[in-house]
């Protein structure tokens, strides 16, 4: 029935942002399931792009295989095309340890290491071949306070990361994975195991980050996309049903599934 | 109401085993340092054992207990760490992995005496290593190897799979990731576990029978030097340890105080494994309470 | 569009070169930053586990089947035999049947005896007092774990035996004292195997049997003891397995006749202790010395056909 | 093999006091076997050890089946046996050079409980190879006959089942490693019945059985009335080493003859007036 | 700020159906958490109340306390009143096995035991002391129709629960809850972990249902409690912010709070 519709999917013409990313054909399996379906969307610079649909529909699917998080799960497999800086990201040869760093990603639960606040941002940092101790000082200040978490820490960066709040941190992972300087951040959910204030202050620092960083999140609430995302992609069982931009999505949608989606008739 | 009397017989039946398990730890340990409490002395634990007069101490035993103990620690604990570390991140679901854990599953399940008779086959005529240290401390790697690599793929497991996920996500390599991410997280798993099985390798006798010998030569603890025959660090002599002593004491010595010894050694190897065991758990605590709450 | 040799060219190095993996080479593999070298490092540690595994099963098969190949001793009449007279001058006999049956039957009486108390203690702990059970069965368990076989043994020597002695007459040493030690030996592997079977329902089912009405004994009885049941058995054959080669605390309790015994409180011999009573007499290469290294090499097939029965069940139990 | 534990009663520290008196003599000196000679050859270790401070010696049992074997292959410097070494079939007997160094009597030990002090060889054999199972059908108070066995490569074994029982198999009983768990056992046990070396025989919480009526004591013995004796070999894998040879030769002197032998409950061999070949036929000498 | 709010609440008179349990102060503690603080609120005889809220506020605690399920939880302390019948169900003498037949419960996640389908409505019967081949048939029937599954599955009783689908493992374990005749069913996200088409159905169950039952659903679909409930709470930290009739509550809401959450603005 979807791919009936699918034909007549039309998408906008970009906008002012260019395509940083740009997903052709993706298809994903695991073993006999086929959880994202010939999916291609374009992810724009310096934009947020939300993703949406109910549970098992293959958003966290699709945003895995974008920095080959999926090469870690047994049986799953990934064809297609996403093209990132002329190269196919799902090809043999990506070193996928060099395309990480650029490709970050922050999780629905908040995970930072069971180390000092420092060391969770400093650690990745010197594995990633940074050396000097001022060097990455300024780097663990920066990053801190670009995640709007240094007022909080910076007088405690030696305490154990479990200290903080849940909150706080998510924000340290996103700290964390912005101290290597990424271009694209990817965010599984992040404001839905925390408390509404610090999901709002969350939602704030993304909107924030755009300005250097391409976003791409996964959201199950309608009104965060609606508040903070600048394109939307409405996933349904494995395919992508519409993609817009937000406020066309949310104002006009072209399919009755879609609007179903949104005003909460199922999901 | 039946339903109800049932319940209340079967629970009234599974708290009556829960009461026995903990009467039979109770029995046990009480028995043991009633019987044998009264027979440690400074003196049976710093003299020679006798081999037909009363009043001969333990010494040399204790001694070698710990000795192997240590030369065993020492051989397995890299080696199971690192199969740990294998089976737990990068065993893959295949032909290969699959024929590894049954082996894992085999080596474990040997039945001790058979990994003696093994080292008595290899490491005492083969290599001619005769009975002495080093092939006890072989023969007991063999027996702790699964153990460890058990332990430390437990503990690996059991660290939250996101700690995996977040650390590749940042651009750490696996092996990385591992290092400084997984190892430190499963650290005081991991320490608990080899404390455990450090008071197994130490009370373990069969295995040692046919490999560590019954007889220790006259040791001089004031020679270091381990190429000598009566040092005590000697790799190359024969060794009996405690557990062995206790068994040997009992089946076929003629000391008189033989019941006296037994009991006193058993004594000591008890309160040996119950200070492991408090030792691995407070360790544990502590570590974790340090990674948490810092 | 640069065009050279007359063919257009694609500027290789324009691509960023950064996100594709460097070529293989001897730098690479052993270079700190890659992870090839940790990754060979724990290969051939986890190895050594099936390099010891295979040294132990063709080092003890070569040495068993000697006393069949070399000393033509008759299997059948080996493993048949009832009589275990190999110092006749005359007419040396080599039947094993007795310390088989001895073993089997030291296994199944111990099973027996840890069974019912271990399961029901792992039901203690998970089901009945789940913070009790954690806080005071666990560690005792882990105690008992560590207790000394030889400490079994001299307990079973210095209290069982007697206690056996003045209830059933006779000398005390026997299969029944060889039984209740090494029950009370497997008793806490038993106990914690059961207990990881039990705290692996998961808590669905038990919340729904409790919504349900049902009472904690039917909420255990019919939810969670057939969801586990599998597990249960295994860890039941892991104690066995234990049981059947355990050595010197057996033998300090059993008696060691090499007759086969005609009742529990007889003497008798199993397969581990008649190899530690007579291994130390043998030398290499003697008939006798053979035919305990084929004994030992029963133990080891014993506990592959103990493995082998794990197998089925964990499998069983992975179809529920 | 199987053993005890070593003797270390000569302790180092000693060593550095003591004026050395022997002073060449040092090294190591591994005896093991015969749970028959152990206590004479723990005994004389001691004294020899005392002489010369610079010797450690150990002695373990573990029965003459492991002294054998393990002198011949070199695990032990000395092996003890109670038998000699031609008997045992698997050991190449001429790699071993034999020391006689005492001779002991064994003989059947009861319970006291079970009202027996002598069996006519007949008796003996029915009692052992369980032909007959109460006490009271050969002359003792009424009460199941246990028997407790040494195992198969014991000497006292070898020995008694030759002489006592004329190479009847005895019937399966308990076995045990030792002589001394042996006599432990048969104290324990209402009508258990064991045999044992004249050594061991030192309390009175067994009971020494005569058999045919000749008492087992020493005289009976050395005139060769009692039949149920053994040398006591010690054997040293080819020529002994100097050392070997100083202890060998010290077991000889009548300081462990003539004092510690007797004293022991062991014959010095020079005092027989029988003599055995290893086919176990007594000549009168 | 809550609790001075709370003193300006004030509940709407009883509607049509009349109070069948009546939860008076009650509050909830896990060890130091104090999860459910000071609520009352009545549920209402054969309709359907709806507990909404974010997640961690509370809804499930409030809901197993009615049917003693939190007595399974270590550390777990009740206080208050939860008049059923004319008796507190937190009394100590309280036959809880008894209760909880009386007043059914269904959780989020499926969970069928690992039997056979007929088997899984049978075993509690036989629990509940009914005995009779015919009599058990009778009823397994009746409750797979009651919930709209005796179609898919009369000719496949035997086979293993785990084979059905989640939405129908869903009405299976409603159906079980029928069999033993509850007047009061308990759902804790019944709908969440379920496809769009089945949740659809549930949903249809239920509102057939209520004409027997009375239902308390917790749900974290606005939308759908719009849809199903005669009444809604709206649970916040612990506390019940409003009560009211689902059409009152949902277009004129008496808190900003209320208002806030269910337009999506947090949670
Ligand atoms: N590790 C995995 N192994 C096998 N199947 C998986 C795995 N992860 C997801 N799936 C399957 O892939 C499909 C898509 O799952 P995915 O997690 O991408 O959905 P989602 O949209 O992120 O859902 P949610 O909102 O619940 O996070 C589902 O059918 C799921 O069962
Ligand atoms: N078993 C438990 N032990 C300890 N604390 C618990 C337990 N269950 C819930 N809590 C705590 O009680 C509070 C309320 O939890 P509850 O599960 O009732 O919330 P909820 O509204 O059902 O959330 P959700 O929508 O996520 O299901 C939370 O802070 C939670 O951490
Ligand atoms: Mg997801
Ligand atoms: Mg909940
Ligand atoms: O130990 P034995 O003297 O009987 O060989």
């Amino acid at each position: 029935m979807l791919t009936q519709l699918k034909e007549k999917v039309i998408y906008p013409e970009p906008k002012k942002q260019s395509v940083i990313i740009e997903v052709n054909d993706l298809n994903v399996y695991y073993k006999n399931n086929h959880a994202v379906k010939n999916v291609s969307i374009p992810i724009r610079e310096r934009s947020i792009t939300a993703l949406i649909g109910p549970s098992g529909c293959g958003k966290s699917s699709f945003l895995r295989t974008i920095n080959r998080m999926n090469d870690l799960i047994a049986g799953a497999k990934c064809q297609g095309e996403i093209m990132y800086d002329g190269i196919n990201l799902l090809d043999k040869k990506i070193d996928v340890v060099a395309l990480r760093k650029e490709i970050g990603m922050v999780f629905q639960k908040p995970n930072p290491f069971p180390k000092s606040i420092y060391e969770n941002i400093a650690m990745p940092l010197k594995f990633s071949g940074i050396r000097g101790k001022t060097r990455i000082n300024e780097i663990v200040e920066e990053s801190l306070f670009q995640a709007a978490l240094l007022e909080e820490v910076k007088d405690r960066l030696t305490q154990s990361a479990l200290s903080l709040s849940g909150g706080q941190q998510q924000r340290l992972c996103i700290a964390r994975a912005l101290a290597l300087k990424p271009k694209v951040l990817l965010l599984d959910e992040p404001t839905s195991a925390i408390d509404p204030v610090s999901s709002a202050k969350i939602e704030d620092l993304l909107l924030t980050l755009k300005k250097q960083v391409s976003l791409v999140i996964v959201t199950h609430n309608m009104q965060q996309a609606a508040r903070i995302a600048d394109q939307t992609a409405f996933f349904y069982e494995g395919e992508v049903v519409e993609y817009d931009d937000t406020p066309v999505m949310f104002t006009n949608p072209a399919f009755k599934r879609t609007e179903d989606y949104i005003n909460g008739r199922f999901g | 109401m039946n339903s109800m009397k049932v319940n209340r017989i079967s629970t009234f039946l599974i708290i009556c085993c829960a009461v026995i398990m903990a009467g039979i730890l109770a029995g046990l340990i009480g028995y043991i340092l009633y019987q044998g409490v009264s027979n440690i002395s400074l003196h049976f634990l710093t003299s020679d054992a006798s081999a037909f007069l009363a009043g001969g101490g333990i010494k040399n035993q204790l001694w070698n207990s710990f000795y192997i103990l240590l030369i065993t620690m020492i051989l397995t604990v890299p080696l199971g760490i690192a199969g740990g570390i294998y089976m737990a991140e990068y065993a893959k679901p295949n032909k290969l992995t699959g024929f590894m854990r049954s082996c894992l599953e085999v080596l474990s399940s040997l039945p001790s005496i058979v990994v003696g008779m093994f080292g008595l086959l290899v490491f005492v005529n083969f290599f001619h290593w005769e009975y002495s240290i080093l092939s006890g401390a072989l023969a007991l790697t063999v027996f702790n190897l699964p153990v460890i690599v058990r332990v430390c793929e437990d503990a690996l497991r059991s660290v939250p799979h996101d700690q995996r996920l977040s650390g590749l996500a940042l651009g750490l390599t696996q092996w990385h990731t591992i290092k400084k991410v997984l190892l430190p997280a499963a650290f005081p798993g991991i320490l608990t576990g080899l404390i455990l099985s450090a008071g197994r390798v130490f009370g373990e006798s069969a295995a040692l029978l046919f490999t560590a010998g019954l007889s220790t030569p006259n040791l001089d603890f004031t020679n270091w030097n381990p190429l000598a025959p009566n040092s005590p660090l000697n790799l190359l002599r024969s060794a009996e340890t405690l557990s062995v002593h206790i068994w040997a004491v009992n089946s076929d010595s003629i000391i008189p105080d033989a019941k006296q010894v037994a009991s006193g050694a058993a004594a000591v190897l008890v309160i040996c494994i119950l200070l492991f065991n408090l030792f691995a758990r407070c360790l544990g605590k502590l570590v974790e309470r340090k990674m948490i709450g810092k | 569009m640069i065009v050279k040799n007359g063919e257009p060219y694609v500027d290789d190095t324009a691509i960023n070169r950064r996100l594709i993996k460097k070529d293989l080479s001897y730098k690479t593999i052993f270079s700190k930053k890659r992870e090839y070298r940790g990754k060979i490092l724990v290969f051939i540690s986890a190895s050594f586990i099936m390099a010891a595994t295979i040294a132990i099963t063709l080092f003890l098969t070569f040495q068993g089947i000697r006393s069949f190949t070399v000393d033509r001793v008759n299997i059948i009449s080996f493993l048949a035999g009832l009589n275990w007279n190999p110092t006749d001058v005359q007419h040396p006999s080599y039947g094993a049947f007795p310390f088989i049956f001895g073993s089997l039957s030291v296994t199944i009486l111990a099973a027996l005896v840890a069974a019912p108390i271990g399961i029901g203690s792992a039901l203690f702990m998970t089901e009945i007092a789940k913070k009790w059970g954690q806080k005071f069965l666990q560690p005792i368990i882990e105690i008992l774990v560590g207790i000394p076989s030889v400490v079994y043994g001299l307990i079973g020597m210095s209290v069982i035996i007697p206690f056996i002695r003045s209830q059933f007459g006779g000398l005390g040493f026997g299969l029944l004292a060889g039984a209740i030690v090494v029950g009370v030996m497997i008793l806490p592997t038993v106990t914690s195997i059961a207990a990881d079977a039990l705290k692996s329902v998961p808590d669905d089912l038990r919340h729904a049997s409790y919504a349900l009405g049902a009472t904690k004994w039917q909420t255990i009885y019919k939810v969670v003891i057939p969801a586990a049941l599998p597990s249960l058995l295994t860890a039941i054959v892991l104690g066995m397995s234990r049981a059947f080669g355990e050595a010197l605390a057996v033998q300090m309790v059993i008696g060691n006749a090499k007759d086969l015994p005609h009742s529990l409180i007889e003497p008798a011999a199993t397969l581990t202790t008649i190899i530690t009573l007579s291994m130390g007499h043998t030398t290499d290469g003697s008939v006798l010395n053979d035919v305990l290294w084929s004994l030992g090499l029963i133990l080891l097939v014993m506990s592959y056909i103990f493995i082998i029965l794990i197998r089925f069940l964990s499998r069983r139990g992975r179809l529920l | 093999g199987k053993s005890t534990d070593s003797t270390n009663t000569a302790s180092t520290k000693s060593a550095d006091t003591e004026s050395k008196s022997g002073g060449d003599l040092s090294g190591k000196l591994t005896i093991g076997g015969s749970t028959a000679l152990q206590p004479l050859a723990a005994a004389a270790a001691k004294e020899f050890m005392n002489l010369h401070p610079g010797v450690q010696i150990q002695v373990q049992g573990g029965g003459s089946g492991t002294g054998l074997s393990q002198a011949a292959k070199g695990n032990l410097d000395i092996g003890m046996s109670d038998y000699f070494a031609d008997a045992e079939k698997d050991i190449s007997a001429e790699n071993l050079e034999d020391h006689k160094v005492a001779v002991v009597g064994m003989t059947a030990a009861v319970n006291p409980k079970t009202g027996v002090t002598n069996l006519s060889k007949d008796e003996l054999k029915k009692v052992f190879t369980g032909k007959v199972h109460d006490w009271s059908e050969v002359g003792g108070k009424k009460g199941k006959i246990t028997l407790v066995n040494r195992p198969d490569g014991s000497g006292t074994r070898a020995t008694f089942d030759q002489f006592a029982l004329d190479n009847a198999t005895p019937a399966e009983g308990i076995t045990q490693d030792s002589s001394n768990t042996v006599s432990k056992i048969i104290s324990d046990t209402p009508g258990a019945i064991g045999y044992l070396a004249l050594s061991y025989f030192n309390n009175h919480s067994v009971t020494k059985l005569s058999i045919d009526g000749v008492k087992a004591t020493e005289d009976n013995v050395t005139s060769g009335k009692f039949p149920v004796w053994a040398y006591e070999h010690m054997y040293t894998k080819g020529k002994p080493n100097q050392l070997e040879q100083a202890f060998l030769k010290f077991m000889m002197s009548e300081e462990v003859q003539d004092k510690l032998v007797p004293a022991q409950g062991y014959i010095s061999v020079a005092k027989m007036n029988v003599e055995r070949n290893a086919e176990g036929k007594t000549t009168k000498k």
